[in-house]
């Protein structure tokens, strides 16, 4: 089927390999991405909050391209940040007529028009969570990633509360554990999932940054986690290349490869690994990988018995 | 005007297809002591009378007269108050004169579509200039005029005042003798007449009284057009979900149709004591429509049984086949509508 | 319709009343108008109106017109059928005339009450009162149907309210039949330590009623056992129960309780043990569980899982285990039915990123209740999951699953008292604990329940108000390390607040029963939005429901605590007892009958009846309503395509009078033949 | 009353929900249009598609039957019922020439005073906008007038 895709400025830079697994897991699912032409900045997280006008018509400038282009009215986009400007603005431009009129000024200028509603925005996850959905992926494994325990993170945008119709649980969201899920690895369930990651922080307070980065890692790591994968360049930048800050800063010894979904599913339908952008990341996910085996885990007792004169936990919904 | 001093007899035909006088003559043998009995005195299917001759008999002549067919128009409408003023009992002969029949279909849509059908859009018809009939016209002998099409069919008692209704499109042989019988048994012995406005030569209840097929409860998942399914030669019609008007029609045809498998059509009209044969008939068919339950969520519940509902074709001319000018709303609401 | 002018019943005398109400109607409509109109209606004979017609005088102006003038038929025009057509009705009656002679125009519910445009709401009362003269001038006389009440009473749930209702009715010496789903009688009560405000031990009050239920001849006692089906209507109900086999023939055993103790196979106790302790696998929920019979546990049996062990059999001293025992099905009628079948706490797993069953130190209400119950797995030490280590501090979280929009959006109304004494019995097991209550707002109505608030405040329990976002164990400095650490905005500093704790109790709310839906489908009534069991009036018909004969008590109707649930159980046995002492109610006439003679035997509507009440007589090939079980929806009276069915009081006749007497306004009625073609 | 049109609707209410409803806006004094006339039934069962076609053959201009959600009939599954005959007569209707929003069909519980009231709102604006139905005079009486020679036709 044929979608949009608005790569966004970091898809095709320092996301390559988010870029290149993206494009290589969606062909087989039968996804054809057409990328928009001449598509510009989504503005990232800053601009919105300085100046909003232009803000909104620089991101309605490309939800006008794409319901110009290619014909298809799902527009699909991997950075959860573009993700929720295009999506955020198509849904005020729709809200709001005051807005919407000043910004058709500014795309009629550049001979363009858009009818608010006209183009469903979507995040990849989104894509391949519902439009695709989850039989569909797992017939697609073909070395499924046993044993490799995996700690989801979504970060704090596609999750967001109050994002119109969002496609997965704000507070806690399950989206990306059940596609981890069906490729056979060891979802690591942890209470951080969906927190922030620091942003931009990194370059006003680092400090904050790397507090946020460091519970992060660490959360993961208590819950046993053999790597992380996300599902947004910013994510993925600051809990790979701030890691040895972090380890500086605080004194502590984290090794926790960050990756991005789309590379492990690439991973568990087998596609070449060179194709998957592996190699990119800075803390190196060599190790953890070779950790998965051709058998899956023994399953653990559905339920856990206290020790000794302990109190036995209660059973969990999906096994009692 | 013959002194016989038999009773005189009349039959006229309105807005029909004739086939009540067919079955009039369908009584067989029986049509000599028709002619024994009575004096016919108009009765220009099968003999010739000139409307002067109606005219020129005093009020009240004609003894029995059997008009059949609709009002759809003027002539039909003047024949009407004419024949009732000239005959002391006037019968509502057949479906038509009983209720609109086939013709008050013509209910269902515009006087302006009918013509457009009839005189423009028939693929038989060759009529580049759009020519439609004139009430006059002009030509040199003089001015040639046609009755005016009226927009709304109705039935004879809703022109005049009737005596009796005999329903049936046509009225079956055997009840119009029976009719015939209770006339001459009146004016011959002075036997009772039946109350005024009574429906004779029929039943009183549904048609089921008389149907032989084998009824159980009825749970009907969908409806069939007679051309999708086989039906069970014993089994209730309606059961096997094959639209019968059995159920809502009165009875005194014998149950024909049902018996060679064909749903009633309902041409007998409602039974006693039912204003709308139509309203009624959809009323029952939708309630035994066995899709649906209480467990089930509203839109879902709701798209099943439109769904189930819209296996009937045309439920307005299915359900009003016959009926149409004596139900409830008689026509349809200008302009819009089937058409 | 002009058909109906013709019609004798024209020759009937109306009297028309027109209450004022105060101002609640003529405030709005004028009434006198109206009164006045009324009077060019041909039946209407006289047309008054009244400060307060529901008044005795009101009342005593009607009886003196009948009297008097000879009326032949009443319509006031009031309020709403259901406030005041009983009172009228009697009035109709006192009078001479069948109170059937009475028709009512709701002008105050539908009129006054429902627009401010005068002039509106006086043309629709006209309407209205139009249509009820139309109407009434068709009523036939009809006489309520007299339904012999039996007095014995079905009550569905052994918890404190059933048990409450069944003594009740028992000790007033009439038979009850209480069924139990569990093996023991009890309810969510039995599984509680103490009880709030008062603290007294839950067991010490309800085991005493417990044995007398048990004891009482006026009660067969059910246990281990469901309502397959309900038959018939109120006086007389054909009830069949399931009793399940418990595979211990009752007869013999004497509850020794020896076969509990020698059987080897431990599980744990899911249901009386809130998960949180053992049980063998034939057991008694609690030592005094009543009846005391043990149940066997098929599914865990080591026996009927391997076919070996039947310890329990040998070491039974009077042969009572029956591992052949087959479930049994028991039919009895009753005239009543009181459903008490409590309800089911919310499960708070269903919030995930509260983290009960992923941390081991988050509980849940019902498994602390377990853990300070001095006869609970920790003899009522408040201990971790290890089943050692003290908790230093407690966060008690409230509104879980309650107040919420993505969950139930009611206040279970319990929640803050039973947090409030879970705090207590924390203080009062481990003073110097903390304890750190988290609320939205406290609610305390309830004698004695704001001084018990008072008395915690003083107890030293840290007092949150906010809701709580998040559970985690994820510390974000080393004083959290090894902590959970609740997560919430404290609204009252409007700060967000991180509190780090060893125990949270989750303080789950009160849901309708997970079945109840199919409970109300069973007894033929409504469950409202929540599935909580309607009641006919929430204020002044509490217990009642919108079918006769079948009563709630508890928390079935909605949140209760054990006052209410107790009060409620007597007021329905009460309400029991009352239909019982009549011995006879009488039935609204409503009912559907076949004009047999005129019936072409089709059965279209033998399939309409939800009560069955239509039967077909094969000999006469005619269908028949059974007035019994006739409750009068009229669904068949619609359905019959050849109107031979009568809906008495709800006649074709009486409809289309009404109709066309409220559209007086509109009717624009041509006769056919002034209709132009 | 303002000079506008003002439709008259004839309102079917089942005895256990819509017509309590009804009270239950009364009582809230919740303010709606009073164009409604309501007719009570024990059951929307009881609704009998004659009593529709009359109501419009008697002047109303539109007619709204109300019963229980569905699973909350007091008579089990009447208001299914109802549902069936509904869904047939729209079909019907339709070949009348009568819009949908002239008959329509709600489900209002007891509790629900203000879903009736809205309902009764909108429908009440929607036959507004259709204009006067009044079949008597508008559709039979001066039914494209009868004179009218054929030219027109």
């Amino acid at each position: 089927m044929k979608y949009g895709y608005y790569p966004g400025c970091s898809m095709e830079k320092n996301a390559r390999a988010y870029h290149t697994s993206t494009l290589a897991v969606t062909k087989p699912l039968g996804i054809d991405l057409v990328e928009i032409d001449d598509w510009n900045c989504c503005g990232a997280t800053e601009y919105i909050a300085i100046n909003k006008i232009p803000a909104y018509a620089l991101v309605s400038r490309n939800l006008a391209l794409a319901a110009d282009q290619n014909g298809s009215t799902n527009l699909v986009a991997p950075c959860s940040a573009c993700y929720l400007n295009l999506k955020k603005v198509d849904h005020y431009l729709h809200e709001d007529p005051g807005l919407k009129e000043k910004v058709d000024i500014a795309l009629d200028a550049g001979g363009l028009k858009y009818v608010p509603g006209s183009i469903n925005v979507q995040h990849l996850l989104e894509t391949l969570y519902i439009d695709i959905g989850l039989e569909a992926i797992k017939d697609k494994v073909k070395k499924p990633l046993y044993s490799l325990r995996v700690a989801p993170y979504y970060g704090c945008l596609v999750p967001r509360p109050g994002n119109m119709d969002s496609f997965d649980d704000p507070e806690h969201p399950t989206s990306m554990d059940k596609i981890l899920e069906v490729l056979g690895a060891t979802v690591i369930d942890y209470p951080l999932k969906a927190q922030c990651c620091g942003g931009h922080m990194t370059q006003i307070s680092e400090e904050t940054a790397l507090e946020l980065i460091r519970r992060l890692l660490k959360n993961a790591e208590d819950n046993g986690a053999d790597m992380i994968a996300t599902l947004c360049p910013m994510c993925q930048l600051n809990l790979d290349a701030y890691q040895d800050a972090v380890n500086t800063h605080f004194g502590t010894k984290f090794k926790m490869p960050i990756v991005y979904f789309t590379q492990l599913m690439g991973l568990a339908f087998d596609v070449p690994i060179n194709e998957l952008g592996f190699g990119k990341e800075i803390v190196s996910a060599k190790p953890a990988l070779k950790k998965i085996t051709d058998e899956a885990p023994k399953p653990k007792r559905t339920r856990e018995r206290g020790k000794k004169a302990g109190l036995p936990m209660p059973i969990m919904a999906e096994e009692g | 005007m013959t002194g016989n001093g038999k009773p005189k007899l009349a039959m006229y035909w309105a807005s029909s297809c004739g086939g009540c006088e067919i079955s009039v003559l369908n009584i067989h043998e029986n049509i000599l002591t028709v002619d024994e009995v009575f004096d016919i005195v108009f009765f220009p299917c099968i003999a010739d009378f000139k409307i002067k001759d109606l005219e020129s008999y005093p009020d009240g002549h004609i003894d029995i007269c059997l008009f059949n067919g609709a009002i759809r128009n003027s002539e039909n409408e003047e024949m009407a108050h004419l024949l009732r003023q000239k005959s002391k009992v006037l019968v509502a002969f057949g479906s038509c004169a009983y209720e609109g029949c086939i013709p008050a279909l013509s209910n269902l849509t515009t006087k302006e579509a009918t013509f457009n059908k009839v005189y423009i859009d028939n693929p038989s018809i060759d009529n580049p200039e759009g020519i439609f009939p004139q009430l006059v016209t002009t030509v040199e002998e003089g001015d040639l005029t046609l009755p005016n099409f009226y927009h709304t069919v109705k039935s004879l008692d809703q022109v005049v005042d009737v005596d009796y209704y005999v329903p049936g499109c046509p009225p079956e042989p055997h009840q119009i003798w029976a009719v015939l019988q209770v006339v001459v048994g009146a004016l011959t012995e002075g036997l009772p007449l039946p109350p005024a406005g009574a429906i004779i030569g029929a039943g009183t209840t549904a048609l089921c009284e008389e149907c032989s097929r084998e009824k159980k409860e009825k749970t009907i998942k969908r409806f069939y057009r007679p051309y999708e399914i086989q039906p069970d030669p014993d089994q209730c019609l309606l059961e096997q979900g094959i639209v019968c008007l059995g159920i809502a029609t009165r009875d005194g045809c014998g149950a024909l149709c049902p018996s060679v498998g064909i749903g009633c059509r309902g041409c007998y009209g409602p039974p006693d004591g039912i204003k709308d044969q139509g309203a009624k008939m959809l009323s029952a068919i939708a309630s035994v429509l066995d899709v649906g339950d209480e467990s089930m969520e509203e839109d879902e519940l709701e798209e099943l049984i439109q769904e189930a509902v819209d296996t009937i074709a045309d439920p307005a001319g299915t359900f009003y086949r016959f009926s149409m000018a004596h139900s409830i709303l008689k026509r349809v609401k200008n302009g819009k509508g089937a058409a | 319709m002009t058909d109906m002018k013709k019609s004798p019943e024209n020759q009937e005398k109306v009297g028309v009343y027109v209450c004022h109400c105060g101002t609640n109607i003529a405030g709005t409509i004028d009434v006198e108008d109206v009164a006045k109109w009324a009077e060019n209606n041909p039946n209407v004979e006289v047309s008054r109106t009244y400060e307060f017609m529901c008044s005795s005088t009101g009342q005593e102006l009607i009886e003196n017109d009948i009297k008097e003038k000879g009326l032949t038929r009443i319509v006031v025009a009031s309020c709403s059928p259901h406030m005041h057509e009983k009172t009228f009705r009697e009035a109709t009656e006192r009078a001479g005339l069948n109170p059937f002679f009475f028709e009512m125009a709701n002008i105050r519910e539908h009129g006054s009450w429902a627009t401010n445009d005068k002039n509106a709401a006086t043309i629709k009362a006209k309407a209205l009162v139009n249509g009820a003269v139309e109407r009434v001038v068709h009523h036939t006389p009809l006489e309520k149907i007299p339904v012999s009440i039996n007095p014995n009473t079905l009550i569905v749930g052994g918890g404190i309210a059933g048990i409450t209702a069944a003594l009740e009715l028992a000790e007033a010496g009439h038979h009850v039949y209480l069924v139990e789903r569990e093996g023991t009688i009890g309810g969510h009560m039995a599984q509680i330590d103490k009880t709030f405000p008062t603290l007294d031990c839950s067991a010490c009050i309800l085991t005493p009623k417990m044995v007398d239920v048990g004891q009482n001849d006026n009660i067969s006692l059910l246990t281990y056992s469901e309502v397959e089906s309900v038959e018939g209507y109120i006086g007389n109900f054909n009830i069949t129960v399931k009793k399940k086999a418990r595979c211990v023939i009752e007869e013999l055993c004497t509850s020794c309780g020896i076969c509990e103790e020698k059987c080897p196979q431990k599980v744990i106790d899911e249901d009386y043990g809130a998960g949180l302790g053992y049980r063998k696998t034939i057991y008694r929920a609690f030592p005094q569980a009543v009846p005391g019979y043990p149940v066997l546990d098929k599914e865990n049996c080591t026996y009927f899982q391997t076919g070996k062990c039947k310890i329990c059999e040998k070491e039974c001293p009077t042969n009572a285990i029956d591992y052949e025992q087959q479930d049994e099905m028991i039919n009895f009628n009753v005239g009543n039915i009181i459903l008490a079948t409590g309800y089911d706490l919310f499960d708070a797993r269903e919030i995930p990123q509260y983290g009960y069953g992923k941390l081991s130190n988050v509980f849940s209400s019902l498994e602390f209740e377990r853990m300070v119950n001095a006869s609970g797995p920790t003899e009522g030490h408040i201990v971790l999951r290890d089943g050692v280590t003290h908790p230093e501090s407690v966060a008690i979280v409230h509104c879980v699953g309650s107040r919420d929009q993505n969950h139930n959006e009611y206040c279970s109304k319990v929640c803050c008292m039973y947090s409030l004494k879970f705090a207590h019995l924390v203080h009062e097991h481990m003073p110097g604990a903390e304890v750190y209550n988290f609320y939205i707002d406290m609610r305390t109505p309830g004698k004695g329940y704001e001084e018990f608030y008072n008395r915690l405040l003083k107890e030293g329990t840290h007092f949150i108000r906010g809701r709580v976002a998040e559970i985690s164990n994820a510390a974000s400095h080393p004083g959290e390390e090894g902590k959970i650490i609740v997560q919430a905005e404290n609204t009252l500093l409007g700060l967000q607040q991180r509190t780090p704790v060893d125990m949270v109790i989750l303080s789950s709310g009160i849901q309708a029963r997970h079945d109840a839906e199919d409970v109300s489908k069973l007894f033929k009534m409504g469950c409202d939005y929540d599935g909580f069991f309607n009641e006919r009036h929430p204020k002044l018909a509490p217990v009642s429901t919108m079918t006769d004969g079948i009563f709630i008590a508890g928390a079935c109707q909605g949140p209760k605590d054990i006052p209410d649930t107790v009060a409620q159980g007597g007021a329905a046995a009460s309400q029991v007892a009352k239909l019982i002492s009549q011995g006879t109610v009488m039935m609204e006439p409503v009912r559907a009958s076949v004009r047999e003679d005129e019936c072409s035997g089709c059965r279209v509507c033998n399939t309409m009846c939800p009560y069955n009440a239509i039967e077909f007589d094969e000999e006469k090939e005619v269908s028949r309503v059974i007035t019994a079980l006739c409750q009068g929806c009229g669904t068949c009276v619609a359905a019959c395509p050849s109107s031979v069915i009568d809906g008495a009081h709800f006649t074709n006749t009486q409809i289309y009078a009404e109709l066309n007497g409220i559209l007086w306004d509109v009717q624009g009625e041509v006769s056919a033949k002034q209709e132009v073609i | 009353m303002s000079d506008q049109y003002e439709p008259v609707i004839v309102g079917f209410l089942c005895n256990w929900c819509s017509y309590r409803a009804a009270d239950l806006a009364g009582t809230a004094r919740i303010k709606y249009a009073p164009n409604l006339r309501p007719i009570r039934v024990m059951c929307s069962g009881r609704v009998d598609p004659q009593f529709v076609l009359q109501a419009l053959r008697s002047g109303a201009d539109g007619v709204l039957i109300a019963g229980c959600h569905p699973g909350e009939c007091h008579y089990v599954n009447g208001n299914i019922k109802a549902l069936r005959r509904f869904s047939l007569l729209k079909n019907t209707m339709k070949q009348w020439g009568i819009e949908d929003e002239r008959v329509q069909l709600l489900w209002a519980s007891a509790s629900e005073g203000t879903v009736l009231a809205a309902a009764v709102n909108r429908m009440t604006e929607e036959v507004r906008a259709l204009g006067p139905l009044r079949w008597g005079e508008k559709v039979l009486k001066d039914n494209g007038a009868a004179q009218a020679v054929l030219q027109e036709a």
